[in-house]
């Protein structure tokens, strides 16, 4: 795709941060690292499951409604 | 703003147009229903900022026929200014206002997609807004917790006055308005993606559908989340859930103990996850807009205009990603605050490319300097005064310092608020022949008014940036009876607040200039010859906008947009077959 | 008021009195400068290039007017961004010294509380049941733990010059915003959650603590004041309170 | 693309703001815009093949309320996954007890068997709408009905759809016996941090089918009202497809009830 060529790099940058997300470590009462491990590792993951879940949803909606422009003539 | 619509509707029957105007299910009517709406709400807004505003600079003075203005009152007015500021102006007037008047016509189509739905979804907008002005007249009063509404303080009515039956219409209007903009970015995108007319491939659309497009993108999971946030508020509020309230909260001597222990930062996370979308769907149109008016009237094509369609959708689509930078310091975790600050620094990339094109496609172009265009050069200015420093904020360390002050008021009035109005002053003087029945706007009134408009601005919202850098919060009733403390540091604040108090209330009349030339230009007999600023786009074809008929042609596209011969004398339209001349370069 | 840094009077900032202010200030302010700078360039440019005369029939280049500045533009961003996270990382990644003097700070509606843990350098617990501005009891310390019999609960936060202190903010209804300017310091206050946020106070004078997040209708009124004394004095204001402190802390 | 034919000797030209109209039309004017109807349907004798379709045509009318659809759902599916992702949040997180223990009073709720019942019951209407859907497209019938040999599209259709409502309705009072149940054993929705979920994920389903059944009743009155062939496939289909997303969506959700706790 030409157009997926001309903004590569911003998309690529996007994706990179997509993946920069993953150290999200959870969220908890997480102010300092003292305050981190008070918090339950089963919370920090529920947290972070859960800002997966939304981010991933929103996105794929995102590029499928671009999918469903691209693929109409 | 409904007048143009019913003086232009060419039916036959006289009889009963007002009725039908209000039933129709013409996307014209719809749109003009909508700029109606944001009409009315910006009306009020700008009031409610009035009274604000006198009442931070003169906190002693008595509002006639009511009084004092009691902190309380303050907040009231705070709420409701953003409430309607950003809901309903910021949001309907450029996506599904203007989107409805133009979008159909300027891919070809005659009609949006889902006619019913399409007026559904603006009746379901106006009932929103009746709903929220009620909370006005609720005993009480209007909610006070701001347009984000944090819990606890809007969980229980015990937390101050208006967050009872006042938080609760806010509440009711708030999903009201989450399911109607949700049906009309659903329809607008079937629009887009099915009712194109032949030829108009992805690269010949314009950027303004490309930004109407990716708001509206964002428009559909951004408001199903803010419902289901408000859904699971009014829970908490009237079914004894605990959501978003922690266990044993003491809110004014009362204990509130419920099953589960939630947390006020659920609230944040759902909150802001339509909340920052929501500001990329009130820009994105006015993004798209100043391109195509700047390419217009600079008389060349779009600087690097793939990239700018690619822009638009990184913006969309970093624009899910963005959310926590709100909440730097409510308790993130200050990892998740690392990775939020990277995904929104890199918004500012899109952006920068966006800001270098636009400047790039009027570098000595010599363009006509006509309102529109001056409106759109403004918007540019604005975006960069207002952009540079949402890198600042974007930035964890530094938000800390600068968080809930008065930076961040001048950062999304200039950015956000002002750019996206300038967007829509752009968008109302350059396609006022088409709304109006090929009447114009007085050129010279428009220079006047945008002058004056951008003169304010600044003097407005710029100083808020020093207010700001001196740590002067918002949501602050006023700047006396502090302790010492506080007044030594806050207490010198009050000169600049009175000049930006001047610039606000001269902001606000220097809009009756717009006003009397809405009045003038539809009271004078004079059309305009069909593309009076010869333009490209499809919505300037002939018979773009005229009711179908069977005889009309129907619309096709053989160019991209903004074709125009090296020395700009010359265009072709979108809806002119390619001459041999100069063969179309794709 | 202190002599400000004349950097610091030309955007209207505030004194900084904290160890960690400084860095902060440098890099704001090189923020503002770069932006301002930008801002003067860019709106210079959009002047410039619409009032030129001459039509430019020459096609624009797009790699050095799109794709060479942006990728600057990145640079600096990225640059800006990697300095502001190590100044974050610093403050906020670890947690205070072992050694770091404890402070809780309550935040209700509409004032701040701040608790000393007293002799035994420990806090006594606190059940939210239990708070009660009216009866003297505005933390609500359980009278049952003998930890609590000797904790100091103020309205004013001293603290001593040039020691790092430990903060635990509460809430106790609705969410505040802890705010020092002066000491660069912002978080908000979360009822259902404990946070830690660490700073040092360098230069001794009284400063102003505010709320920044909207809580109610008393928002505006809801401040309290920090006093930095030098470590001498601080020593002899706490002891001073100790022994004012009636044993048995139920009132 | 299922086989659309729409025979002109049963076409009809429809007065604007006819209930029916899927937006093909009326744009509000009170008159037609210029719709091209020869869809391939032969016997208005042109080679369509060779010719771009363009925007209009029966054709494009499905597809056109297919995304729509799409796009609605969309939305739909963030609404349930924004409540799911509470779900677990507030699943693993407590509070700090006085002890300065972590308590997590999360006390899953027992789901009741009913449930299992009515989760078959969905997945049978949905086999049956998905019948009628396809007997909408059946290319002997649509052949048939072009003839003029009444219309068995819309008689077979409608046994299904009928059957799709009917079972659909049971589903909903199964939910109804369901929160009895749970009332009799003292579950409300505000006893307990994981009732709340249920009653909330459960309510907001009910409410989605609701929607499904009031759509299946129209696609009825369709099927007996309306003339044109075109008009009662689309409505039939995206009738179904809703249905059918209402009922993986409820898998999902009743897997996430039954052991997501």
């Amino acid at each position: 795709m030409k157009l997926l060529r001309s903004g590569a790099p911003v998309f690529i940058l996007g994706i990179i941060l997509l993946c920069l997300c993953t150290q999200a470590f959870g969220q908890g009462c997480a102010q300092c690292l003292d305050s981190t491990r008070a918090t339950p590792p089963a919370v920090q993951a529920a947290y972070r499951h859960a800002i997966y879940l939304l981010v991933g949803a929103a996105s794929t909606l995102f590029l499928v409604g671009l999918y469903l422009l691209r693929r109409e003539p | 703003m409904s007048a143009p619509s019913q003086k232009l509707r060419k039916s036959p029957a006289r009889v009963h147009r007002f009725a039908r105007a209000i039933f129709s299910t013409s996307h014209r009517n719809i749109g003009f229903g909508y700029l109606a709406i944001s009409c009315i709400a910006v009306v009020i807004g700008t009031i409610l900022s009035w009274l604000m505003r006198a009442h931070l600079s003169w906190p002693n003075w008595s509002l006639p026929l009511h009084g004092l203005i009691l902190p309380e009152e303050y907040l009231a007015l705070v709420t409701m200014h953003g409430t309607l500021m950003l809901f309903f102006v910021l949001t309907v007037a450029p996506q599904t206002g203007f989107g409805n008047l133009i979008l159909p016509g300027q891919i070809g189509a005659r009609r949006m997609a889902f006619p019913r739905l399409n007026a559904l979804g603006m009746w379901i907008t106006a009932a929103g807004l009746a709903v929220l002005l009620c909370a006005f007249f609720v005993p009480g009063g209007s909610p006070i917790a701001g347009w984000t509404s944090y819990p606890p303080l809007s969980v229980s009515a015990l937390a101050g006055p208006g967050e009872g039956a006042g938080q609760d219409l806010w509440l009711a209007s708030i999903a009201l308005f989450g399911i109607g903009g949700a049906v009309g970015a659903v329809v607008m995108l079937t629009t887009i993606v099915k009712l194109r007319c032949t030829g108009m491939t992805w690269r010949r659309v314009p950027l303004t559908v490309w930004g109407w497009f990716t708001g509206a993108l964002l428009a559909v999971p951004a408001f199903s989340v803010l419902l289901a946030a408000i859904v699971l508020l009014f829970c908490d509020r009237h079914l004894g859930s605990a959501f978003f309230i922690p266990r044993a909260d003491v809110i004014n001597a009362t204990l509130i103990s419920r099953h589960g222990s939630g947390s006020p930062l659920l609230w944040l996370h759902l909150f802001w996850f339509f909340g920052h979308p929501e500001v990329y769907i009130a820009i994105l149109p006015g993004m798209g807009l100043t391109s195509m008016v700047i390419a217009n009237f600079s008389r060349r094509r779009v600087f690097a205009y793939r990239l700018m369609i690619a822009t638009t959708l990184a913006i969309g689509l970093l624009g899910i990603l963005v959310w926590g930078h709100h909440m730097f310091v409510a308790g993130l975790n200050p990892f998740a605050g690392t990775a939020f600050a990277a995904a929104s620094l890199a918004i500012a990339v899109p952006s920068t490319a966006k800001v270098l094109s636009w400047l790039a496609t009027c570098w000595r172009a010599r363009p006509f300097l006509t309102t529109p265009m001056l409106f759109a050069l403004g918007f540019v200015s604005l975006f960069i005064s207002g952009g540079l420093s949402g890198i600042i904020v974007a930035q964890p360390i530094l938000d800390e310092y600068l968080h809930n002050t008065f930076f961040i008021v001048g950062h999304f009035h200039l950015i956000m608020a002002m750019a996206a109005v300038f967007g829509l002053f752009c968008a109302t003087y350059y396609w006022f022949p088409l709304l109006a029945g090929g009447r114009m706007l007085s050129e010279r009134l428009g220079k006047w008014h945008f002058w004056l408009t951008l003169l304010f601005a600044y003097t407005t919202f710029l100083p808020m940036y020093f207010s700001g850098l001196d740590a002067e919060p918002r949501h602050y009733a006023q700047l006396t009876g502090l302790n010492p403390p506080a007044q030594a540091l806050l207490g010198a604040h009050t000169v600049l607040q009175l000049h930006i108090t001047g610039g606000a209330f001269a902001l606000g009349l220097t809009q009756f200039l717009f006003l009397f030339n809405l009045v003038r230009a539809m009271r004078s007999p004079e059309v305009a010859p069909a593309n009076p600023w010869s333009a490209t786009t499809m919505e300037w074809a002939p018979y773009a906008l005229l009711e179908p008929c069977p005889d009309l042609p129907t619309p096709v596209v053989y160019q991209r947009p903004c074709h125009y011969s090296d020395d700009g004398t010359t265009f072709i339209a979108q809806w002119e077959p390619p001459q041999p001349s100069n063969p179309e370069r794709e | 008021m202190q002599a400000i840094p004349p950097a610091l009077r030309f955007w209207h900032m505030p004194v900084d009195g904290s160890w960690s202010g400084h860095a902060l200030d440098s890099h704001l302010l090189l923020n503002l400068w770069i932006a301002l700078g930008l801002f003067t360039l860019a709106n210079i440019l959009l002047v410039v290039g619409v009032v030129s005369r001459r039509r430019a029939h020459r096609p624009l280049h797009k790699l050095t007017l799109e794709y060479l500045p942006l990728t600057a533009f990145a640079a600096v961003f990225l640059f800006l961004g990697a300095r502001a996270n190590s100044l974050w990382a610093t403050q906020r990644y670890t947690g205070a010294a072992p050694d770091a003097l404890q402070v809780e700070i309550t935040g209700l509606q509409f004032a701040w509380y701040f608790r000393y843990p007293g002799a035994d350098a420990t806090f006594g617990r606190t059940r939210n049941e239990l708070v009660s501005a009216a009866e003297g009891n505005p933390v609500g310390l359980d009278p049952t733990d003998p930890h609590g019999t000797d904790d100091i609960v103020r309205s004013q936060l001293v603290l001593p010059a040039d020691r790092e202190v430990d903060l635990t903010l509460r809430a106790v209804d609705v969410i505040h915003g802890f705010a020092i300017p002066e000491m660069r310091l912002k978080q908000n206050a979360v009822p259902g959650l404990t946070q830690h946020i660490h700073f040092t106070p360098t230069r001794p004078g009284d400063y102003a603590i505010l709320c920044t997040q909207v809580c109610g209708l008393g928002h505006y009124r809801m401040q309290a004041m920090l006093r930095v004394l030098p470590a001498a004095q601080f020593d002899q204001w706490l002891r001073q309170q100790e022994q004012a402190q009636p044993q048995g802390n139920q009132r | 693309m299922p086989t659309i034919l729409t025979p002109p000797g049963i076409y009809q030209p429809r007065r604007p703001g006819r209930p029916g109209d899927l937006g093909e039309g009326d744009s509000g004017s009170g008159r037609r815009p210029p719709t091209d109807k020869r869809t391939g349907g032969n016997g208005d004798g042109d080679n369509w093949s060779d010719r771009p379709q363009g925007r209009r045509g029966p054709r494009e009318r499905l597809s056109r309320a297919r995304v729509g659809l799409f796009f609605a759902l969309g939305g739909d599916l963030m609404f349930f996954i924004a409540l799911v992702s509470v779900f677990f949040v507030a699943k693993t997180s407590g509070h700090f007890d006085a002890y300065s223990r972590y308590i997590n009073d999360w006390l899953p709720t027992s789901i009741p068997s009913i449930l299992w019942l009515n989760t078959a019951v969905l997945l049978v209407s949905s086999v049956c709408a998905e019948i009628a859907r396809r007997s909408m497209f059946r290319e002997t019938d649509l052949m048939d009905e072009w003839f003029g040999f009444g219309r068995p599209t819309s008689r077979r259709a409608a046994i299904w759809l009928s059957a799709t409502l009917a079972l659909g309705a049971l589903f909903l009072a199964g939910q109804w016996v369901a929160w009895t149940q749970l009332a009799a054993q003292h579950v409300l929705f505000n006893s307990n941090a994981s009732s709340h979920f249920f009653y909330l994920i459960t309510v907001a389903h009910a409410a989605h089918l609701f929607l499904g059944i009031a759509a299946l009743v129209s696609a009825l009155t369709f099927l007996a009202r309306s003339r044109q062939l075109a008009t009662r496939q689309v409505a039939v289909d995206a009738t179904v497809w809703y249905w059918h997303a209402m009922g993986i969506l409820w898998i999902f959700l009743f897997a996430l009830l039954e052991y997501g706790q």
